[in-house]
């Protein structure tokens, strides 16, 4: 059979708590699962997107990462001034820059994005 | 399938897949051909989608029996913008003729309780999903 | 002499606050969690205090501060009828002592009442239904041991071997007094937001928890002066935390019952429970 | 004639949805139900037709937070019909894997609703905490926790290297204990049983009428299952079987989604077997023809439709959503008139409603009836 019914059981059976019970008496002496978290830095993982990363001395300002970032979130100036920009708070996390930069000079390391009160200190000016 | 046959007397099949067959309906038959869609016995409606080509308004009824598609496409005209509705033989299609109604504009006959789903009462102006 | 209010007033308030921040300590624990510091519920108070309490429009705002104030005051007197405090004892002082258990519900229910919202109004009829089921057992087993304190001292010295039967009866009371799980249904959040108190805020809400807190201390208290020796102030403190412990467990370990449930579960398991054991006693 | 009338939601701490209920009680009864939805407008049908197809895979996959990748798998196969490729089998067996991951945290989450919702706080927590685990394994796989964007047209944009699939297979191991527990639980609880049995019934006919989906349908005895009946992706190589149950109360809904659970371990493992090294992306031939294609996979809630149509850009003409829970919502009058205001949030939770799936939708307004662009609106956003 591809399909099974669950239902082989007493549904008049009125249960009981036991289950829980022994569940909550153990972990009393079990260490905690939570932490704290801004105290207690948490591991993130290889391979982890995380916070923006750009490095100036590899970036050839080839407008590619401009043109594939979903959310636009990137703004290159390869004028006189070169410029890049690059908006953390529209920043989806999805790495294609980084996929498809051809000089490596994009990274998402694995960090968490600092938290920013005001809109514009998202805004990242790199030069 | 007896359907097939049936529906073909009211309109034509533009595309036919594995598992899909695609028919477009005359404005006028499409009483009859959903009638028959329902005497054959399918009762599940997944999905209604519209969209706007700009000359008309192409309503696309989407029926499901196990892994059978079965899609009828009917072409409104805009200077008519009505529909019969088929809430009252399939109950599964009351939520997505409200959305049908209030983002491409198509006036539901028939509708057990029209009005608005997502957009605001007061919601004045064009259609969204109109061009 | 002055010391002495002082002491009667501040420490029962002290010790709530203690209480509930080792349940809420202990809960996080079972739950596998770190949980707040046990010390919590008092900065909540404190902070509660410093906000802005707002007039619901349609309702009393002096009818509900002066409430939340009577609910506290109620059971602070309870409080001076310990015996090892000795400040209002006399022969029928378990009388007063219902009535003020009773009086200080009373309180939450009322302001309930007199807000003009559909979650506290659903929420005190819940609590008042409830507080059917509960009291005639609660009645019962105080009644049963003599009318005061005093005669507390010609019965043996642990109760709670000769009726264990009352003791469990009385732990379901507590936890329906106390409005926790299984029995939290006057304010269960997820259904009437917070039942009676849903208006309340600032400094009603302050008095409120307040009052709560108080109302597990005296319950808890109540339970080990009955059913343990309590002439021992050791023996006292650790028959209180045993009682708090279970408190703690049926929290945890339950959901919520609807309030038909739980109404019909209080009368079909504690009155049968206590009738068996006054009729061992009889006997 | 009308008691009074209970507002539940939008904002509602026993929902965090944005649903408003309108509730009409006579004492604690049920009378009439009525909802409206759409407090969660994102304009994403409008804003999918604004952006190219290889940018709309991001969007479609933060549709939801809770299926995120179930949305950009149905999006990325309707858009591979489309343009009539066929993607590697590695890359095929890596969505299952990620799907499969998926529905089982979006069961584990539902269960801690549930057990939040009848004021069971423990088996909320417990229920999370054995969450992490699956969590950790996608953030692991894919890079980030609950958007996983896996998925590419073509293919996905990750591989699954050998100690991740060993870290996998010993995070499944501990969970399999974990969830076998909670199968036990909920089986036997007193609580929950006395809670869930006779609540929110829905008998098979209610369900065939008003089309319901997903585990809400099979817990009615109705076995529709995409995954069983399409056979997309590589499903029909996978032996698994889908649970049903006949008497279509919230238990029996309860029952069903932690068997599933059992059965999604199963399959992540069977998928992680079958991968064979290879390819895990084919480059696509950008052209778009004019064409219509529908694609449906079985998201953690159910049947998940889209209905994809290109006019030759490189940007789809229309894309339509069917979302398995606005489906779904069309028994809320069936399941909660006629029972107790306390059965409420049980009985919508055991639909495992998800809203932001449901009010995807078309426009937003601003305040004096201005459609914005979506240019705008992303600026709109953060003010």
């Amino acid at each position: 059979m591809d399909c099974i019914d669950s239902f082989n059981f007493n549904r008049f059976n009125q249960g009981d708590t036991m289950r829980v019970l022994s569940e909550v008496i153990k972990n009393i002496v079990r260490k905690p699962f939570t932490h704290k978290y801004p105290h207690q830095p948490i591991v993130l993982p290889h391979g982890f997107r995380g916070d923006f990363t750009w490095y100036k001395e590899k970036c050839v300002f080839c407008e590619i990462c401009e043109r594939i970032c979903p959310v636009g979130a990137i703004k290159v100036d390869r004028g006189d001034v070169k410029k890049y920009e690059v908006d953390v708070g529209k920043c989806i996390f999805c790495a294609e820059c980084e996929k498809a930069c051809p000089k490596d000079a994009i990274d998402l390391t694995e960090k968490l994005t600092p938290v920013e009160t005001e809109r514009t200190k998202t805004i990242r000016k790199l030069q | 399938m007896k359907l097939i046959e049936e529906l073909k007397k009211n309109g034509k099949v533009y595309k036919e897949e594995k598992n899909e067959v695609w028919f477009i309906i005359p404005y006028k038959k499409i009483r009859d051909a959903i009638k028959s869609v329902f005497d054959s016995g399918i009762t599940r409606i997944s999905s209604i989608s519209g969209y706007d080509n700009g000359k008309e308004i192409e309503v696309i009824y989407h029926f499901v029996k196990e892994n059978f598609l079965l899609n009828l496409k009917v072409p409104i005209p805009k200077n008519l913008s009505e529909i019969n509705t088929i809430t009252d033989m399939f109950p599964g299609a009351f939520l997505l003729e409200k959305e049908l109604s209030e983002m491409l504009g198509i006036k539901i006959i028939g509708h057990p309780k029209p009005g608005k789903l997502f957009l605001p009462e007061d919601f004045k102006g064009k259609p969204p999903l109109r061009k | 002499m002055i010391m002495n209010i002082i002491e009667v007033l501040l420490v029962p308030i002290f010790l709530g606050f203690i209480y509930e921040g080792i349940l809420r300590k202990i809960s996080a624990r079972m739950q596998n969690r770190i949980g707040p510091p046990i010390w919590q519920p008092l900065l909540d108070f404190v902070k509660l205090l410093s906000k802005e309490s707002f007039e619901v429009v349609g309702s009393h705002h002096f009818l509900i501060s002066f409430l939340s104030i009577l609910s506290v005051v109620s059971l602070l007197v309870i409080g001076f009828t310990f015996p090892f405090i000795n400040l209002l004892n006399f022969r029928w002082d378990f009388i007063l002592v219902i009535y003020l258990l009773m009086f200080s519900s009373t309180c939450f229910i009322l302001a309930g009442f007199s807000f003009p919202s559909p979650y506290t109004l659903i929420g005190s009829t819940r609590e008042i239904t409830l507080l059917l089921a509960y009291e005639l057992p609660l009645i019962i087993i105080l009644l049963f041991f003599g009318m005061s304190y005093h005669s507390l001292l010609s019965l043996p010295e642990n109760l709670i071997f000769s009726f264990p039967l009352f003791f469990i009866s009385f732990l379901l009371i507590t936890q329906a007094k106390l409005g926790y799980q299984p029995f939290n249904i006057g304010e269960a959040e997820q259904e009437i937001v917070a039942g009676y108190l849903t208006e309340c805020s600032g400094f009603e809400l302050a008095m409120f928890n307040l009052a709560k807190s108080l109302r597990m201390f005296i319950m808890i208290s109540l339970a080990s002066i009955l059913f343990f020796n309590f002439k021992n102030i050791l023996a006292f403190v650790l028959s209180s935390f045993i009682i708090l412990f279970f408190v703690i467990l049926f929290r945890v370990t339950l959901a919520r019952f609807r309030i038909d449930q739980g109404f019909k579960f209080l009368w079909i398991v504690s009155i049968p429970l206590i009738l068996i054991d006054l009729i061992k006693a009889i006997l | 004639m009308h008691d009074m009338m209970i507002p539940f939601g939008p904002a509602h701490p026993a929902l965090p949805e944005p649903v408003y209920l309108k509730l009409f009680l006579d004492g604690e009864e049920v009378e009439d139900v009525d909802f409206s939805v759409g407090y969660n407008h994102k304009g994403i049908e409008k804003a999918l037709e604004e952006m190219d197809y290889f940018k709309n895979v991001f969007l479609s996959g933060r549709i939801c937070g809770i299926c995120s990748s179930a949305h950009s798998t149905c999006y990325t196969l309707g858009v591979e019909k489309l343009l009539n490729i066929e993607i590697p089998d590695k890359a095929k067996f890596i969505r299952i894997i990620v799907s499969e991951l998926e529905r089982l945290q979006s069961h584990l989450l539902w269960l801690g609703l549930l057990g939040h919702e009848m004021g069971f706080d423990t088996l909320f927590m417990l229920a999370f905490r054995e969450r992490e685990y699956v969590l950790e394994s996608l953030e692991l796989m894919t890079g980030k926790r609950v958007v996983h964007d896996i998925n590419t047209i073509g293919g996905v944009r990750r591989d699954l290297s050998h100690e991740t699939m060993i870290k996998l297979v010993k995070n499944l191991e501990i969970l399999e204990g974990k969830i076998e527990y909670f199968r036990k639980l909920v089986r036997k609880d007193f609580l929950i049983k006395k809670r869930t049995l006779r609540i929110g019934k829905l008998d098979k006919k209610d369900v065939e009428e008003l089309c319901l989906v997903g585990p809400v349908a099979r817990a009615s005895g109705v076995l529709y299952d995409i995954r069983r009946t399409d056979k997309y992706l590589k499903y029909d190589d996978l032996n698994f079987k889908i649970v049903t149950q006949r008497k279509g109360d919230a238990f029996a809904r309860t029952l069903v989604r932690v068997r599933e659970m059992i059965e999604s371990m199963r399959l992540v493992r069977l998928a992680i077997a079958f991968i064979e090294p290879g390819p895990t992306r084919v480059k696509p031939i950008l052209f778009f023809p004019e064409k219509e294609v529908i694609s449906r996979v079985e998201a953690p809630r159910g049947e998940l439709i889209y209905y994809i149509r290109s006019n030759g850009t490189d940007k789809p003409a229309r894309v339509k959503i069917r979302t398995p829970t606005y489906a779904n919502l069309l028994s809320l009058k069936k399941i909660l008139v006629g029972y107790t205001l306390a059965d409420v949030p049980v009985a919508v939770a055991s639909l495992d409603p998800c809203l932001c799936c449901t009010d995807r939708v078309t426009i937003v307004k601003n305040g004096k009836e201005k459609i914005i662009k979506w240019e705008d609106l992303h600026d709109h956003e953060h003010h």
